[in-house]
């Protein structure tokens, strides 16, 4: 392989790391929060693209179409936690998680019962890529990149240096002390929710952007954001993004080893591998026994 | 569609089926007191439901030709509808539904290799017809097709891989490179351009085969364009195929791009823009655009849909299946079996004989006791000794915007 | 309308082994198995693999159902130790790479090409006894799952299987082993899913991976909450009621004349979606079931 | 035969909870572990039974090392053990608990449930039997059919006590069996304790009723901060001033 | 008016009750120890009063109001502390955080400083994550936190378990301050004698009921309490 090969692959991979993190720390904020797998995360994904194409079309501008698609998504996510969530209170994760798959399910068929399965897209102006030191990089991968880092960011930012985010991680440390602390849950999960759908609907705008539109998009992202949350430690968002991101170029960079097929299946293969020899995730701390 | 009209369709359909038949009754008896029933299986949900409600509703209008010609003499025809959700199971299950609960005696317009090879034994065993629009080499094979009641109205993944060579030819390439979607269909095709390109004295790297639902298709297009083609051919679908386009163009790609018509649709051309598709080149075993069965068919199509006939292939093969399946029925008679229709088949759609365009027509000449040759809306229909149609292609290219038929491929 | 019920009482038989097995894992000792596609696809072409290299349908049914039991195995061992979460995640990652593997290993599986061909049992006696004999198998062998379950949970291994849902620690306490117990669970329920997976396999005589992805793990999982985990009555009403909705809704087309086809399929997949969530919230314990824990 | 350990360390998170502890319980002579809350004994109990691994040190049973042991393999060889806070299985009945303890039930196999059914209905029998008669004992033979989760806090102990007992044990850890249990029946359980010991079963007790432990054991072990700070037989110990110190808390 | 009045409370987290009603008040400014075996209830006590026991009925009044009908983070709101027996710092968070966690105090910055002032090891380590903290360390940390809100009343579940000595010593030291503070505390000790010298009054339990109670000193004379402890010792 040689070094442009190399760096095209690494360039590829970084950018769908970058797209898995945005999933996974989607997930990752749900399971440290409020415990349980979520596996509604991609359809808010796809949601999130359907109205970006939407508010693009309606409104004419990118930004406003995925300003909207931020803000439309966040309010999906906390009404399905005000209606359907809130109510697994105290129950095994099991619950919560099968309620999510239901969700997933029934937003995705509200979707194409209203817009079919038709393929939609955003309009982007397309571009030839810059050669970079061998590398070729499209100018829209930078957009993707920054936006998709900054995000990032700027929810790990909320996380850990706001008082809401101090609180949120309170929560997910010891909800019982938490609450003997007199930490409010109401305030605590809107926040996670509306963080969760802002993430999951940058995510899916990114998506949307990359590739096309279509209902089962984000579902098809579902399992690497899983693995991603898992790899970087259950309940560990910072954790979450770095697995994404590294998920994203061990997978562009083994196929010239593997090749394409099982390019995807590499990402589960280190799942169950870490699972096995580091139950608690590569960046993961011991959980105690419950 | 509404099912309402849907249902006022069938009942009008058996009912002047009906009449056609008490008047036929008294010059032949046999079989004619039971209507000849069809049961439209198309993929009007999942992967396939792009064209399949397009496909149900032609066979419709189809058959509503059919009746308005006349009919089948001696023949009353019913039509029952059900959706494959392009998965086999699903498929199996509606077949037996449409065989077992409403007897139909053919079904036609299953989509995608799998759907129709699964459903392929049932029609088998019951002495059902199939018309499919699949491409698998499978399902034309012996083994598959022992009673001959199968025929493919879709172009073999040989044929298509020949013509990807031929265009290659054509377009005087001298480095070839080839990406398939990771399934029988698209795999089979590059590897039939392969061999075909190959005994043509060309050289071709091993296909790129790629998955679907991939973010980014970036690596393996790097892939298959590191030996510097000036020729590629990508065998794919809607979404993967808008995701390679674009990015082999953000690449900056000179190499001349080859797809099949059916990766092709008009989001595509509205996501990606005339800059991006300008000069690629489009095959299809097209709609023959100058033919009067297409004419026909694309009227009735937009009349029925709103969007031009030529935006689904699979429609006019299932226009096609009506006819040739009409006029073989009534070239066997009216107490004829299946195996008979099937035997009469090739007589109806192959040359020698008289060019056809229409139910109508042919069934006139039929009637004088002349040889007809159906040239349909999809193609010439002629049928070899398998049961596939050999096709012709249609080569097209983008320009400005448009895509222009440059020539056809016989 | 004969051959059509057959049709359905099969696919429903098949779907009510699969919930069976499902309930057996989840529904009686609590294991997330979120994989049950992928034991499927190891029991149909093993079966399939077999039968068309002449070995008699017995034999193939039985490997299928031992070799998707054995598949279970190492899965088993690796996660039984773990959460509870991680069995669900692994078996769900697992169904991925073995799709991955049936569809790039065409020498053995023919790959996307998938199998044609497959024999089927009883197809010497024509269509309809024919078709009526593999129901009356199917049947049988979701009977014979029934029988198994029921066995298993009022012997002391079902005891013992309950003792382990209330309080592992103290199951350890006394000298018996939690994990070979979960172990032994989950390697009889992928067995039956196999055999599931051969019964499917030899009915529709063709199989391809498009045929083995999640979507119908999920169907299991709906049927096996729906009818009531951890009920034997529960995964055959679960299955029974999801095959007459999924076929039911053939029918229903008629009576919503304001539906288009494609939007009946989105309106199915809400359905079931609207019924996973309520389920969860407001009976959780199913149709039949106990109070869930 | 013999339950030693020796040099036993365990942390938790950087707490030293049992701080190189060696001592050795004979069968033939009853022994009670004593100490404050928080002096590690529930945790040393974990050690030995196998609950917890142990950062140092070993465990010896009768001669051999079984810290590689699992929990499950370490009462199979005939160490049981009663948890402090009652751990019955909630959903079974109570007389189904005491089966479960049952050692040798051929039908937790499934093979045998399948091929040797006649073997698991007749041990099964026996099992029954032996439960019934410790019901009887304990007298809990009223509430037999009873979810165990419905039980009040002190038949719980004594359910438990039971289905220890079931697994025949040769060596028995009970973790404060009378916390909860009321006297007249603490005076019943007592008798039976005695008479296990004198058949040879050996006892090691943890329990803060001092009088009635003192009335049992022949001796008594003290821990206190993770340290084994008194042995002795229970007049010496109860004396002793630093055990005073340890329990009510020295002086101002 | 007593602070904190609790009248036949009853109940528990399964299908028996660990309470089986109980009677206690405690007076603003007091310190009253609670003391019991194992299993006797007296965590189940304290979590009841906090409002994290699942199942519980009687009556509970604390400064006025009905406690029963609020959550407890509503509890601490109205001036209760609770520092739990384990697992009572948020270990992920630095130590600074595990106090500015804490909702609705007036003034935080300035009362964290307070804190910082009163527990000098805890200012030296504000920045480590509270995981790497020391048992006593970890139990400072806990009593700074609940003192955060300024409670009334701080409920404290065995502060000493574990404690190496000379930490007892100083634990015994804080609490005793508390009243100075203006704070009441309900202090759950197994060294009852430590415990009740530094205490107005205290409850024995047994079996989720009181079994004994009177002021400290009687308490601590009390020959009954002796044999419970040490059988005549």
């Amino acid at each position: 392989m040689s070094a442009a090969v190399g760096l095209n692959l690494a360039v590829a991979g970084l950018i769908q790391g970058l797209l898995i993190a945005l999933a996974g720390l989607a997930v990752s904020l749900c399971f440290a929060v409020a415990r349980f797998p979520n596996a509604a995360t991609g359809d808010f994904m796809t949601f999130a693209a359907y109205a970006g194409v939407a508010a693009q079309a309606w409104t004419g501008s990118l930004l406003a179409g995925a300003a909207s698609a931020v803000l439309l998504t966040a309010g999906l996510a906390v009404a399905s936690y005000v209606l359907v969530f809130r109510n697994f209170r105290g129950r095994s994760l099991v619950a919560p998680l099968i309620a999510s798959i239901g969700l997933a399910f029934l937003l995705r068929s509200v979707l194409t019962f209203f817009v079919g399965f038709d393929q939609h897209s955003f309009h982007v102006p397309i571009a030839r890529a810059i050669v970079f030191a061998g590398a070729r990089v499209r100018p829209i991968d930078l957009w993707l990149a920054g936006t998709s880092a900054v995000t990032l960011l700027a929810v790990l930012a909320v996380l850990f240096l706001t008082p809401i985010g101090r609180r949120m991680r309170a929560v997910a440390d010891n909800p019982e002390l938490a609450r003997a602390s007199g930490i409010r849950a109401r305030a605590v999960m809107l926040t996670l929710w509306t963080l969760i759908g802002a993430c999951s609907a940058v995510g899916g705008v990114m998506l949307g952007l990359q590739t096309v539109v279509v209902p089962e998009m984000g579902w098809n992202l579902l399992l690497p954001a899983f693995a991603a949350a898992v790899l970087g430690g259950v309940g560990n968002p910072t954790g979450a993004v770095l697995a994404g991101i590294a998920l994203g170029l061990v997978q562009a960079l083994s196929t010239p080893l593997v090749g394409f097929t099982y390019q995807t299946a590499i990402s589960f293969i280190l799942l169950i591998a870490t699972l096995v020899l580091r139950p608690q995730g590569l960046l993961g701390r011991a959980e105690p026994v419950r | 569609m509404p099912v309402r009209k849907w249902m006022l369709t069938r009942r009008v359909l058996g009912q002047a089926g009906a009449a056609t038949a008490l008047a036929a009754v008294v010059g032949r008896p046999a079989r004619a007191d039971r209507p000849y029933r069809i049961g439209a299986l198309n993929p009007i949900t999942g992967a396939g439901s792009t064209y399949g409600s397009g496909m149900q509703k032609t066979i419709l209008f189809a058959l509503e030709e059919v009746k308005r010609a006349g009919g089948v003499d001696g023949r009353p025809i019913e039509v029952y509808a059900e959706d494959t959700q392009t998965s086999p199971d699903a498929a199996v299950l509606a077949a037996r539904k449409l065989i077992d609960a409403n007897k139909v005696d053919a079904i036609i317009g299953t989509w995608s290799s799998s759907v129709s090879l699964a459903v392929l034994p049932i029609t088998n065993e019951a002495n059902c017809l199939l018309l499919h629009t699949s491409s698998a080499p499978a399902l034309s094979t012996p083994a598959q097709n022992p009673k001959h009641l199968a025929w493919r109205f879709q172009a073999a993944s040989h044929q298509i891989g020949d013509a990807y060579a031929a265009i290659a030819a054509h377009e005087k390439a001298s480095r070839a490179a080839a990406m398939a979607f990771n399934n029988d269909v698209q795999i089979a095709s590059v590897g039939f351009f392969r061999s075909a390109w190959e005994k043509a004295g060309g050289k071709l790297p091993n296909p790129v085969v790629y998955e679907p639902n991939r973010t980014s298709y970036a690596a393996e297009l790097q892939q298959a364009l590191s030996e510097k083609p000036d020729f590629l051919v990508v065998s794919g679908y809607v979404p993967d195929t808008s995701i390679i386009l674009r990015e082999a163009y953000e690449a900056g790609n000179t190499a001349k791009i080859v797809i099949p018509g059916w990766a092709m649709g008009p989001a595509t051309v509205k996501a990606l823009g005339a800059e991006v598709l300008e000069g690629l080149i489009v095959v299809d075993a097209v709609p023959d655009a100058g033919s009067a069965a297409f004419k026909t068919f694309d009227a009735a199509y937009r009349a029925a849909t709103g969007n031009p006939g030529s935006s689904n292939i699979y429609a006019a093969m299932c226009y096609d299946m009506v006819a040739v399946l009409t006029l073989a029925m009534q070239k066997a008679g009216p107490s004829a079996d299946n195996a008979a229709i099937a035997q009469v088949i090739p007589e109806v759609a192959n040359p020698p004989g008289q060019a056809v365009s229409s139910f109508a027509e042919g069934r006139k000449l039929l009637q004088a006791g002349q040889k007809i040759n159906y040239e349909g809306a999809s193609g010439p229909i002629d049928f070899d000794e398998r049961g596939d149609v050999t096709p012709v292609f249609g080569v097209s290219v983008f320009h400005d915007g448009k895509l222009e038929q440059r020539y056809l491929l016989k | 309308m004969q051959g059509y019920l057959t049709a359905v009482g099969t696919v429903g038989g098949i779907y009510a082994l699969l919930a069976l097995g499902l309930n057996l894992q989840y529904g009686f000792t609590g294991l997330i198995n979120f994989g049950v596609v992928a034991f499927y696809a190891v029991g149909a072409y093993t079966s399939a693999l077999l039968a068309l290299r002449g070995v008699p349908f017995v034999l193939d049914f039985a490997a299928a159902a031992v070799l998707a039991a054995l598949f279970a195995w190492p899965l088993g061992v690796m996660c039984l130790r773990l959460r509870d979460d991680y069995l669900a995640i692994v078996t769900l990652a697992f169904a991925e790479i073995l799709r991955t593997v049936i569809v790039s290993e065409e020498w053995l599986t023919n790959g996307t090409r998938g199998i044609p061909g497959i024999p089927r049992p009883f197809s010497g006696l024509g269509a309809a006894a024919g078709g009526f004999a593999y129901l009356a198998l199917v049947l049988a062998a979701m009977l014979a799952g029934v029988s198994l379950t029921v066995r298993l949970v009022g012997s002391p291994f079902g005891r013992l299987i309950q003792a382990i849902r209330d309080d592992e620690d103290a199951v350890r306490s006394v000298g018996k082993s939690p994990a070979r117990c979960k172990l032994v669970v989950f390697m009889i329920g992928a067995g039956l899913t196999g055999l599931a997976g051969a019964l499917y396999a030899h009915y529709l005589t063709y199989i391809s991976p498009d045929q083995f992805v999640p979507l119908l793990t999920f169907y299991v999982w709906i049927a096996v909450i729906m009818g009531g985990a951890g009920r034997v009555g529960g995964a055959i009403a679960g299955a029974a009621l999801l095959t007459l909705f999924l076929e039911g809704s053939r029918f229903l087309r008629d009576v919503l004349p304001f539906v288009s086809e494609v939007q009946m399929a989105s309106l199915r997949l809400a359905a079931i979606g609207l019924m996973l969530i309520l389920f969860t919230l407001y009976r959780p314990q199913g149709l039949l079931g106990r109070v869930a824990r | 035969m013999s339950l030693g350990v020796h040099g036993v360390n365990k942390s938790f998170g950087g707490l030293r909870v049992v701080d190189d502890v060696s001592f050795q319980v004979q069968a033939a002579e009853l022994t009670g572990l004593i100490g404050p809350n928080g002096a590690g004994k529930s945790t040393l109990f974990a050690v030995i039974s196998g609950f917890q691994p142990a950062d140092a040190g070993c465990v010896r049973f009768d001669g051999h090392e079984i810290q590689r042991l699992s929990a499950a393999a370490r009462a199979r060889l005939g160490i049981a053990r009663t948890f402090q806070v009652p751990r019955p299985f909630a959903h079974l009945t109570v007389r189904e608990n005491l089966l479960t303890g049952a050692r040798d039930q051929p039908g937790e196999h499934v093979f045998n449930l399948l091929c040797r059914p006649g073997v698991v209905r007749q041990r099964e029998r026996q099992i029954v039997a032996r439960a019934d008669a410790m019901l009887e004992f304990l007298g809990l033979t009223r509430v037999a059919g009873e979810r165990a989760g419905a039980l009040s806090g002190g038949q719980q102990k004594l359910l438990e006590l039971g289905r220890a007992l079931m697994t025949e044990p040769r060596f028995i850890l009970l973790d404060e069996p009378y916390a909860g249990v009321n006297p007249v029946l603490i005076e019943e359980i007592e008798r039976r304790i005695r008479t296990l010991s004198e058949q040879g079963t050996g006892f090691l007790i943890v329990e803060h009723n001092l009088p009635a432990l003192a009335r049992l054991a022949a001796r008594l072990l003290v821990m206190d901060r993770g340290r084994l700070i008194a042995s002795g037989t229970p007049a010496q110990v109860l004396a002793d001033r630093a055990v005073q110190e340890a329990y009510i808390g020295g002086g101002p | 008016m007593s602070l904190l009045e609790v009248a036949g409370i009853a109940g528990g987290y399964g299908e028996a009750d660990i309470l089986r009603g109980i009677d206690l008040r405690i007076e603003p400014g007091e310190i009253v120890t609670v003391a019991g075996t194992n299993g006797a209830g007296k965590s189940t006590l304290i979590k009841a009063i906090m409002g994290l026991v699942p199942r519980c009925r009687g009556r509970v009044v604390f400064d006025g109001r009905d406690l029963l009908s609020l959550d407890p983070e509503d509890r601490v709101g109205i001036g209760i502390g609770y520092v739990p027996q384990v697992a009572n710092v948020f270990g992920t968070l630095s130590v600074l955080d595990n106090l500015r966690v804490v909702e609705g105090v007036a003034g935080r910055a300035a009362r964290i400083r307070d804190m910082l002032d009163r527990f000098p090891a805890l200012a030296e380590r504000r920045h480590v994550a509270a995981r790497a903290l020391s048992g006593g360390e970890r139990q400072q940390l806990a009593f700074a936190r609940a003192l955060m809100s300024r409670p009334k009343l701080l409920l404290l579940d065995e502060p000493t378990a574990a404690l190496s000595p000379n930490l007892v010593g100083q634990v015994f030291a804080l609490i005793a301050t508390l009243p100075g503070h203006s704070a009441a505390a309900l202090l759950i000790e197994q060294r009852a004698r430590q415990s009740l010298a530094i205490s107005n009054r205290g409850y024995i339990l047994d079996s989720g009921r009181v079994v004994l109670e009177g002021p400290a000193p009687e308490l601590l004379g009390d020959e009954r309490m002796a044999r419970l402890y040490l059988g005549g010792g």
